[in-house]
Parts: structure tokens; C-alpha cells; sequence
């Protein structure tokens, strides 16, 4: 088994479903030739060729537009948004078509494409290089939301990905893509190599989606995150010494909802983290999925740590970043409580 | 520096409002046979004059003249002139159906038939359109059952949609037709998308893109002309311009400036004009671009000047901004009558075999029509289970929808 | 005072707004000459000419687009979306652009500007003629969402929304254009004359931005709503006999957070109630702020009554329509609860 | 019909990648002084072969020719080598800013300097700029404080937007400088607004909306197209077409077919195309276009061609995907050196004027970094309080951020 950082991850999981079927193909802004900003497809056009692997206009809609088309025809594109900030020009094609299209021909045109979007902040990329916009997917129905927390996951919910028949969404945490990330700006940051999470098989194999992962067990309380806030989450169960269950949720949509539900019966108490900002983030549905399943099990009010309802700052990235103190703070909060 | 001069706003009129009396006496129209037909490997450089004429195949005296006349049998036309016939029945009936509380919602193609139908001859099975609500004529000229048509306007049982779309929102993959959004211009990058993987493939299916004049405004338009000339996409981008969008005007979406056609220029796409309401001209044209895109050549861009003779839907009433003789004084004319002189001056046809042909295709329609109705109207059922509701929006129904389906106990 | 439908009171207020400043200029689809497809911008360009009111090429991110410009320069855009499922395309200039000239200029260009738009269901427009998406709006840190439910309202709010000097999304619920509807809709519709929230004055008046209505007080259980949905409240409490307290938000951001957890704390019980898809809807963040502020005061699990997570279905709209009886069922279940 | 053959998809690759020798001799760049020069009220249709050339005013000798020039007295052209002087000491003092870890990011204009700095010197106080991250030209010409645009750079306390913005997002209304924003092409419609603005009051300002090549492909690029034609708007559109989109090159945004500015004619608006390293020439089109604006002709398209010597930004090492020699090879030279040379040809300037100048101005900005980092720097601090992280969201704070804010402690 190979070390992989996530990046490598992410150009393996490619990799293998293009070498199994022909009709993945991968393209998006500086994707083709240069191999991406982020050089998660470096190579595939060298092996793969131009009509597999290229190049695209600076135009989100027309990527996912055109994508639309593709997977129309049968093949299974998977498209790179170059961040996750610039999606917003293509939400009414996700939104409004890639959606909906089995729906409204009822099965007779299917869409199953994957767009693949570094999210997140953590690396002073400002307002416009930090955004996390997963609760507006989760509001769309019709689509999957999936967001990897490291290098083994991020092969096998990706390559899942690309084999569903649905179109995804498909959030990779930046901030991750060379390491675990808890949150410590300060301090060095461990490589995937050092990290078990980074060991991934060179071929083929998937995760799939809509299952949850408990990344700790723990008795007290749960939490629930994804993707970076994994990380912060155990670095604060780790400093506070509470005994929480952490739980990764991979994919946003659909949720697993047995998971959630069993672990907070089990503990009583609930502690939701997400970057994006507040109001109607995913951490309301998850609010609800919990007052709607466990609410004769709570001891306490749920409690969200979240960015703050501001756009993303740059000098102040690390006071808007939900990190370990924070965190720290709600689960001692939550224990406290009656 | 000149002194500064205070601005004002230039909000584009049209030349006439109701109560003003029509006349486009001023409209250039180029003489039927007047322009010219480039080889199809020509250059967009080479053809600039083509985005700013009018193709036009009959003349007035109801002949075909010029180079890009020749191309159909005396057969052939006359299946087109039904193929247009048919579909005017077909909306005539539908339209009266909405007013009768069948269905919820009804759009015609009133004055524009001749685009879907002389279309629809120059494809071959598995290329695909993709349409806007205006192309009835494309599955009117294929043998899609016309009673799955009406089954989808009634929202039935039998509805192919399952009730799920607005009525005249058809899918049919095997026919060649993309499932239409309720969302302009989204589809016309779709079909370029289309193109890109028929190309990527190696295979030889083209696709068609279909927009109205006003929803050329939209930025999809852009993204499809991008991606098409970039990679040269074997498809055809088709502007249906008939001069209104609801009730504003063409200039709304170009500024009284240029043309449609000519948007392609700037992106070196071969961009054609042509008189829509000549369904020998559009067929000419058609066949070309078609031929291109399947040659390797990659897109065409063509517009078709034509006149939305009825409302824009029935949820519209023309009448409040635009006076009600505007389509007589139109100087296209009338698609229909216009082939059927065609075929009286050759001697193909005659008053009597059109009163005939019409009332064939009239008990055609109402016979479909009766079926239909059998499968259920709108409003008093039935319809697909309330259960089909929840399916295909997943593959797979994941459990969340799973417990709403429960919920709603169906 | 006058009676008047909303679709009247609507175009009062912008009557009385472009009278009272120069600066208010209406444009978008169909709005000039011809008045609006809905007809509620129906005299405005002949009474105050083709600068100040006029048609819109067919782009709504255009739309946006420019009146962001014009509000940079001291305009006070008032636009049309047609439906507020068109809206989408300018979902970017929305959340990355007009949200936030305010905040990453440091005050320098603020974007004064409201967009109008009808929303909801009801009325057979298939699944794209009938969204709620308040929801992501509320996502987007700042700008405003308002939705009015009857004429004197959304005439106060329109007005109070083109004299605010942020960004206002204001969704306008095309079913009670021309009168409350409840949901039941084999009955016939009461017409805004008959009704006393159609009496609207003549002149100028605001109804504030961020302050809800109480429709109805009650004592067993708070149901929160907006638009559409709080007739069919008042309907499904009628017919339960259930003495609820129904909540009218009015605006959905700034939400009226102590009007919604004096009555919570008081009633102890809560259902909430929209149209929109169910999955990160707004009754997520409404579960939440019940959670966060009453925890302690609730007796039984909040319940969300709303559209289901698929397309909105042309045949099967009254089945997929939150009506009374599913709005009772809730408020029965939700009493029952221990 | 011909028999089915299998397509293929084209890829527009450029000519050189790392390791060929750039050879650009195949480009064709008209003689200095050989286009002409129409009147501002010219229409579209009668300039389409001012969008497929290039205006160029100096010719090899480093003589000013041809009808675009003789607007600037020496004087002028004097400063206006400083202004582009005064950008490259700046952008090479930041760029090791950056690499010191004084801040995050910075984005040099190296190459394309003229086209800003001439611009500027067209516009009125009062207009406005909507620019991208390259135009730092625009505020470098103006009297904007250098040190303030430091602050902004080092996110320190006195940085005029408070820290929020990433390094280089200026905004100064009262320089003409809309707040830049990071997601592409937004701007250029939003400009044309502002335009409609001041056209709707009766002012005379007009404004400016700036777009680099690779993002002409974004759809908004398309809306600012139709609002400019559509009601004619006081704006110029400006295309800086410096060949590369980070590692893409221009043909993958326009398929290597026609030019950028010929875009701009299927929509009716005047379009040019100019030698963007020629100041002379830059300035003269801008001079024209704004004429053109503020004497109510509307919009005017120009696309600049220059190229973009440097790499994207401090993210980005462009040798992963052209020659490192493409710059010398470039046909269109160095824009400084090219001023220069014509200053010194007129007997105006010499080389030793030139290394003081550039002393004079290197001084100038070292002391304003001196004075900038007195302020602070990203990662050591002073920056605004915290508590700014929550103000101008909205005017007044709502409650729920209020309560967010109590939580953070500040
Ligand atoms: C994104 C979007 N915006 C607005 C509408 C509302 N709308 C439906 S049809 C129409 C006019 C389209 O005119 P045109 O493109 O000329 O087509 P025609 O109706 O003339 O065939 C408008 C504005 C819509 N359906 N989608
Ligand atoms: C909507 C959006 N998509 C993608 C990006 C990422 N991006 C930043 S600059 C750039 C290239 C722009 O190239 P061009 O327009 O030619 O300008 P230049 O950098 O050459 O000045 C890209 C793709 C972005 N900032 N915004
Ligand atoms: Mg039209
Ligand atoms: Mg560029």
C-alpha cells in the first residue's frame, strides 16, 4: 500500500476510472495540459489524452453545462471547479438541471457526473478562496454531497462518485490536501505520510457514499463534522479530555441518518462544527435531523461551532476558523448543562 | 477635452404599439435566390455578408430560385406541408383543450412551423435536439405518437412525464429530443456538451441547439458559443428570432444593432440568416450546417427570422403591446400558404387536396385527442400514483426520502 | 383606505417610492411597457418615463449585474426576477457580489437594492414556477430576505426594502397575489377585498424589516410560518381546534429571534411550516434558534411540515402542497407528544 | 447524404510549450500608423477592420505615426513612462514583500504596464473604474497613496478595507476605483450599470469595466455585451488580452478563431484593437472611446494585445507550461522600452534621465514601505480589532450577529 497526500488521492482515484472505462473524462480550468492549480490531474492528459482530459473555457456554467450534455450522451464526466467560491456561476445548471433531468424525463436522460471543488479555508485565500458551500447543495434535491477528511476516504468516495449514477458534488478541504489539519495554525503541520489515513491501495476500491465514519468512540457526547473539522474536533476532545464520538460524516447528502441518530441516543448530548457560515448552514439540518430523531434523548441543547456570518476574512483567518478552542469551549458547555 | 454634456438613457422601442397601424415597408428583404451558398468548408471570414442577408429559396410568384433551392422531391415538400399542417392542428386542438380546463398551460408555434418541421428532415436517427417549448414540430415530424404528446399536456395516467412537468415540457431520447426546462438557455450549452461527447467518442451523431431571439440575452448563450467554438463541437445553435420575447421586442436582446447571426462572428463560427417562414430555405440551410457538423467542420450558428403569430402562451395577452395586425403586415408571410402556392405553381397540389389534407390531419388530432382524454385530463385524473412523486429524483431512493414518502402515506 | 389586492399594494409602494426619490428606478422582464407579467410594475413607466421604469434583456444575472453598478452609484434599484426560480443565474452576482460590496470595500460602495420576485407554489407552474429558495438567500451573509403574506405588509416592506440601504431579496408568494389562500383549493379563493389585511393607505408607511407578526395569539403551541403557509396555519388550527400561536416572520433575515423565543418559552410546543424543500430548508435554522434559545421550555420535539425533497410535481401539486391537513396532523402529534 | 464518419474532438493547444523555441514572426502586427482613424460617431458596421487589426502609434525607430498620433505633449508622454515606472518598482518591491512573508499574495502587471497607465490619463475625476487585479496602474497614475496601497497589501491596521480583502483587492471610490472583486468577469457588467446610472441622471460621468482575456469566456462578460448594446451605455470595455489565462492560452477562449474585439460587432459596438504596449497608442483609443462615451455614442470594445511577462501571481510558476523565452520573443516588445525609446529619439529624455527616474521613483516606494510596515504586516500584526471581522455586513448589526460577536469575545 502506497502514502498517498490527498491530492494524490484524488489524481489516483481519477487515474483508476479512467483506466476502467472509457467514458470518464475529466476536464475544467487549467486542468488539461498544466494538470490543475492544486495538480490533482496532473498526468491524465499525458496518459490519457486531449479528448480525455483538457483544458476548459474560464466558464463554470458551460463546464457543468457542457457536462450536462456529456453525461446526457453516456459518458461520465468529471469536472473541476478551480475553487469552490466560483461555482456560483454554475448553480443554476446544478440547481435547476443536473438535478433534475431523471426527474423531469422520468429516467429517460440520466446525468451522473461528478464536480469536484477544493473548498474551505485555512491558507489566507480571503473572501473568495474559502467559501464552503455545502448547504446550498444539500438544499437541492436530486444531487449527492461528499466531503473527504483524508487521502483513503477521498479515493474511494470519489471514485464512488464518478461509478453513481446521480450527479455529485464533490467538496475536497484544502486545507487537507497535505495534511491533517486541526486548527493549530501555529504549530507544524503533520504530512500525510505520517498519518494512517494516508495509506491508500494504488487500485481500484470505493467508499460509498451516504455512510458515515466514527473517527473516536466516546461515551459523552458526539459530534458531528466533516471534512477539516474532523481534525479540530479531535484535537479538542483530545485538550478538553471529554469523551466524545466523533463522527466524520462523508457524504452530506444523502445522510446517514442511523449513525447520527444511534450515537447521540447513546450519549445525549450533541456538538455540530462546520466552517461555512451559520444561518441555515448544514449544521441547522443536522440540528433538526437530531431534534427530529433524539430529542427525548437530549440532556442538553445542541450547539453549533461555526464560521460566523461574515464573509471570510483575511487578516482575521484565524479568528473566523472554527478551531480546537472554540470547539473546546461548546463541549464544555454541553457537558455542563442540566 | 469637450465640455461635459449630460447623458440620457437609450431604452429601445418598438416601431409600433397597439393602436399604430404596421408597416415594415422599411425591413430590408433580400430577393428570393439573391444570396449566395459558400462550400461548407468555408471560413467565417469568408461568409460576414450571410449573418446580415436573408437566405430566401421561394419568391413571390411561388417558385424556388437561387443556389440554395433543389434539394426536395415534389414528395418530400409535400410531407413538410403536412408536417406543418399537422402541428398548426395540433396546437389549434391543445389550445382549445387548456380553455376547456384540460390542461393547466399551453404554447403554440402559431406562424413558425416551418423551422421545427424542415429541420427535423435534415437529422438522422440517434442525433438530438435540444429544444425550447416552441419545437412541437420536430417530434410532429417523427413518428412519436402524437397521443403521448397530449398524454404529457393532460398530465394523465398515461403521461410519459409520470405528471411530473409542465404541459409541452416532452423528453423523448429515442426521438431525438431532450427533455426541456422550464430555465431559458440552459439547454444550448447542454447540446454543445451533447456534440463535445459524440466528438470524444469518435462517433457520428450531431446535436442541435434550439433558443428564442430574446433568450439569446441569456449568459448560457455565451457559454455555448464559447465551448462550441473552442472545440469546434459538431452541433447546429439555432436562434429561432421571432421578434418578441413576451412582450419585448428583439431589440431589447441586441439594441436595434446587428443581427442575431452575426453574433457568431466574433467567435469565428459560420453564422447563416435565413427566412424561416420559407420552409425550402430552411431545410437548404439546415441541410448545410448539418453536413458541416458531420464533416468534422464543427457548429453553425443560423438564424431564422420569422413572426410569433399567436400569444406567447395562454397565459398571455398579446393584444396589450402589440397591435393585432402585425402579423398581416409581416412581410414573411404565412410559412404555410407560402409552400402550399409552391405546390399549386408546380402542380403538385391544389385547394382541394389542402381542404383534404386538413381535415385528414384534423380527425388525426382528434382522434389522438379521444384517446388521450381517456388516460385522464389535469383536473379530474387519473394520474401517475402520488407515490411516483418521490421517484427518480435518486437512482436509489435514499432513506430521507424514503421516511417523507411514508409520511405523505403513499 | 383603500382595499387592494397584494399585487396593487405592491405596486403602491413603488409608486410612492419612485414619487418621494428620484433615485428608485424599476426594471426586469417585462416590467415596462407592457407592467410585468404578474402586472405589478402595470403605469409606472408611463407615469415616471422609460429612464426610471423599463424592460430588461432576458439576463438575470444582468439584471443584478447592473443594478449592483447602479446602486454603486447612488441608484435605488428596485428589479424583477419573473420567478423566483429564475433567479438562480444570478445566484453569483446575489451571493459573491451585491453581498458584499458593503463589507470588502470598508463602507466605501455600499449597493442599496432590492429584488423582487414571485414565489411558491400553487398555481400549477410545475417545477419551474414554483421554488421557495429563501433559504439559500438566508445562507448568504449580508443581504436581507423578506416575505411578505398580505398587501399592507408587503407594501410596508417593499418600501421599508427600497429605503434600506443593504441588499433585500423580496419574495413575493405568487398565490396570494389576488387573495389568502389556505390550502384548500377546491374552495373557493376570498379575494384581498374582503379581507382586512387589504385595506392599505394610499401614501407612504413602512412595516420595519426583521420584526414578525403574531396572526394569532395562542397558548398550546407556537407554529412558525411566512407567506403562503400562515393562512394555511390559521386553516389547520381552526380545524384542529388547537389553540396555537401563529407566527408570521415577515422577514427571514434578520430573523425576529425574541419574538420567536418569547412565544416558544411560553408555549412549549412548536411546529414550522414552509414550502420550500424539507433537506437545509429555512425550518432547519428555525429548529435550531427553537433549540439554541428554548431547549429548556420544550415538551416535545419541534416538527417541520414541508415540501417534499423533489422537483415540485405539476399533477401531484396539492399532494406535495403542505396543506391544512398535513399542518393539522403536526399540531396534533406535536400536542400528543409528552 | 454523405456516409457517417467518425469525429473527434479538437483541443486548441498553443504553438510553443516548455522547451520550443517561440517564434511569433507567423503573428501578423500591422506597420506603426497604418490603421485609421474614424470619428466617434462612427457606426459598428463600418469599422469591422479596426476589430481584426491593431492600432499601433510608435513605429521601430521609435517614431509616433500615423492618424492615432500627436495627442501628448512631452510632458505628458514623460509622466506617463514614470507612471509605468512607478508600477514595476512597485509590483518588485511587493513581490519580495510577498516572498519575505510580509503577506499572503501579490499579482504584478509586468508587461502589460501602458495600458493602465495610458488609460488613466483619459479618464475625469469623477468617473469610475471597474477594474481586475492587474489595472494597479489605474491607482498608481492617480494620487492614491502608495503607502495605503501597501496597507491594504500587509492586511495591517491601517489598511483602508480593514484586513477582510486578499492583498491587492483595492477600493477607493473617491479615486474611481470600484472595489475589486476575486471571482471573475462580475465587474464588467457591474460597470456598465454604473454607466446606465449616470446616463439615467442626466450626469456626464461615464465608466470603465476591465476583463483579462481568459475571462471574456465567463458568462458575464456576455450580460455587460447585451446591457451596453441594449441601451447604450457610457462605458468602454476594455479586453486585456496579455495571451494567457494562468497555464491557458487564449485559444481556449476563443478557439483561435477571429479576435476578442471582434466580439464586440455582433452587438452593434465599435470595437478596437490595439498594440497594448504601445502607451501612445493605448491612450489614443482610450481618448476616442471616451469621447465617444461622454458625447451619449456609447460603449466602446477594445481589446489591448500585450502580454503577461510574469508569472499569473505568487501561486503560480508559469515554466511548468510555456518557454521562459516567450516574453523576448513576443513581437510587441517591452512597454517601458518602447516609451523610453521614443522620449529619447525626441531628444526629450536620455538614458541617464532614465536611471534617475527610476532611483527618484524606486526611493519613493522603498519610503512608503517604510512607512507601511509601521502599520504591520499579515502575519505580525497590528491588524484592525477582530471585532471590524463583524462590522459592514450590513449597516447596522442585526441581533444574531451581534450575539455571534459576544460569543467571539470582541
Ligand atoms: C431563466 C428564465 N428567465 C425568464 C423566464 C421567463 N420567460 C419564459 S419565456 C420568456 C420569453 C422568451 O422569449 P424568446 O427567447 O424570444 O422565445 P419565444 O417565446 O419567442 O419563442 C421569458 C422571459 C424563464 N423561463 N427562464
Ligand atoms: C469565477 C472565477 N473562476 C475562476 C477563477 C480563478 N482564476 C483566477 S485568475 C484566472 C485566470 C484569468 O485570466 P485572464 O482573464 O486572462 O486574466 P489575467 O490573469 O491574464 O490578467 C482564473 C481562472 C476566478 N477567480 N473566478
Ligand atoms: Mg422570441
Ligand atoms: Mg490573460
Amino acid at each position: 500500500m502506497a502514502r498517498m497526500t490527498m491530492i494524490q488521492a484524488i489524481r489516483s482515484a481519477m487515474d483508476n476510472a479512467m483506466e476502467r472505462d472509457d467514458n470518464v473524462v475529466v476536464f475544467g480550468e487549467d486542468v488539461g495540459y498544466f494538470g490543475g492549480v492544486f495538480r490533482c490531474t496532473e498526468g491524465l492528459q499525458k496518459k490519457y489524452g486531449k479528448q480525455r482530459c483538457f483544458d476548459s473555457p474560464i466558464n463554470e456554467s458551460g463546464i457543468v453545462g457542457s457536462a450536462i450534455g456529456m453525461a446526457a450522451y453516456g459518458l461520465r464526466p468529471c469536472v473541476e471547479i478551480q475553487f469552490a467560491d466560483y461555482v456560483m456561476p454554475a448553480f443554476d445548471q446544478i440547481s435547476q438541471e443536473a438535478s433534475r433531468i431523471r426527474y423531469r424525463s422520468a429516467g429517460d436522460f440520466t446525468t451522473p457526473m461528478v464536480v469536484r471543488m477544493p473548498t474551505g479555508g485555512g491558507i489566507f485565500g480571503g473572501q473568495t478562496h474559502s467559501q464552503s458551500p455545502e448547504a446550498i447543495f444539500a438544499h437541492v434535491s436530486g444531487i449527492k454531497t461528499v466531503v473527504p477528511s483524508n487521502p483513503y476516504d477521498a479515493k474511494g468516495l470519489l471514485i464512488a462518485s464518478i461509478e453513481d449514477d446521480d450527479p455529485v458534488m464533490f467538496l475536497e478541504p484544502k486545507r487537507l490536501y497535505n495534511g491533517p489539519f486541526d486548527g493549530h495554525h501555529d504549530r507544524p503541520v503533520t504530512p500525510w505520510s505520517k498519518h494512517d489515513l494516508g495509506e491508500v491501495p494504488e487500485g481500484h476500491y470505493t467508499v460509498p457514499l451516504g455512510k458515515a465514519a466514527i473517527r473516536r468512540e466516546g461515551a459523552e457526547v458526539t459530534v458531528l463534522a466533516y471534512g477539516t473539522m474532523v481534525y479540530v474536533a479531535e484535537a479538542a476532545a483530545a485538550e478538553t479530555g471529554i469523551d466524545a464520538e466523533i463522527i466524520d460524516l462523508r457524504t452530506i447528502l444523502p445522510l446517514d441518518l442511523e449513525t447520527i441518530e444511534a450515537s447521540v441516543k447513546k450519549t445525549g448530548r450533541c456538538v455540530i462544527v462546520h466552517e461555512a457560515t451559520k444561518t441555515c448552514g448544514f449544521g441547522a439540518e443536522l440540528m433538526s435531523v437530531v431534534m427530529e430523531g433524539c430529542f427525548y434523548h437530549l440532556e442538553a441543547p445542541v450547539i453549533r461551532v461555526t464560521g460566523y456570518d461574515t464573509p471570510y476574512p483575511h487578516a482575521h483567518e484565524w479568528e473566523y476558523f472554527p478551531g480546537p478552542a472554540r470547539v473546546g469551549k461548546a463541549l464544555k458547555k454541553v457537558m455542563e448543562a442540566a | 477635452m469637450s465640455e461635459p454634456k449630460p447623458l440620457s438613457l437609450y431604452v429601445p422601442e418598438p416601431e409600433f404599439r397597439p393602436g399604430d397601424k404596421p408597416d415594415f415597408s422599411n425591413v430590408p428583404i433580400p430577393k428570393a435566390g439573391s444570396v449566395r451558398k459558400p462550400e461548407i468548408d468555408v471560413e467565417a471570414q469568408d461568409i460576414h455578408d450571410l449573418a446580415y442577408s436573408i437566405i430566401r429559396v421561394m419568391n413571390h410568384d411561388g417558385e424556388a430560385v437561387g443556389p440554395w433551392a433543389g434539394l426536395l422531391s415534389d414528395d418530400e415538400v409535400k410531407r413538410g406541408l403536412e408536417d406543418m399542417l399537422r402541428v398548426r392542428a395540433f396546437d389549434s386542438r391543445m389550445l382549445k383543450a387548456q380553455r376547456q380546463g384540460k390542461t393547466s398551460f399551453y404554447m403554440q408555434a402559431l406562424g413558425e412551423e416551418a423551422i421545427a418541421c424542415a429541420f427535423a428532415r435534415a437529422l438522422r436517427p440517434g442525433d438530438m435536439n435540444f429544444p425550447t417549448y416552441r419545437q412541437q414540430g420536430l417530434l410532429l415530424s417523427s413518428d412519436y405518437p402524437m397521443v403521448d404528446m397530449m398524454n404529457q399536456i393532460y398530465s394523465n395516467a398515461a403521461d410519459p412525464l409520470k405528471g411530473r412537468q409542465l404541459p409541452i415540457m416532452y423528453s423523448s431520447k429515442q426521438h431525438g429530443f431532450f427533455t426541456i426546462s422550464g430555465n431559458l438557455a440552459t439547454q444550448f450549452i447542454q447540446g454543445v456538451g451533447w456534440a463535445m461527447a459524440s466528438a470524444i467518442k469518435g462517433d457520428d451523431k450531431i446535436a442541435t441547439s434550439w433558443i428564442g431571439d430574446g433568450s439569446t440575452a441569456e449568459s448560457d448563450f455565451h457559454a455555448a458559443m464559447v465551448f462550441a467554438s473552442t472545440y469546434r463541437a459538431p452541433v447546429v445553435l439555432n436562434i429561432v428570432n421571432n421578434q418578441w420575447a413576451i412582450s419585448t421586442f428583439q431589440g431589447i436582446a441586441r439594441g436595434k444593432a446587428a443581427t442575431f447571426a452575426a453574433r457568431g462572428l466574433g467567435f469565428g463560427i459560420p453564422s447563416l440568416r435565413v427566412d424561416g417562414n420559407d420552409y425550402l430555405a430552411v431545410y437548404a440551410v439546415a441541410k448545410w450546417a448539418t453536413d458541416r457538423a458531420r464533416a468534422g467542420l464543427g457548429p453553425t450558428l443560423i438564424e431564422y427570422v420569422t413572426y410569433r403569430a399567436g400569444a406567447h402562451s395562454t397565459s398571455d395577452d398579446p393584444s396589450a403591446y402589440r397591435p393585432k395586425e402585425e402579423f398581416d403586415a409581416w412581410p414573411l408571410g404565412d410559412p404555410v400558404k407560402r409552400l402550399k402556392d409552391y405546390l399549386i405553381k408546380r402542380g403538385a397540389w391544389s385547394e382541394a387536396l389542402h381542404v383534404q389534407a386538413n381535415e385528414i390531419l384534423e380527425a388525426e388530432v382528434a382522434e389522438a385527442q379521444r384517446q388521450a382524454v381517456k388516460n385522464g385530463t389535469l383536473h379530474d385524473g387519473p394520474h401517475s400514483s402520488a407515490r411516483t412523486m418521490f421517484e427518480d429524483v435518486y437512482k436509489d431512493m435514499p432513506e430521507h426520502l424514503v421516511r417523507q414518502r411514508q409520511e405523505a402515506g403513499v
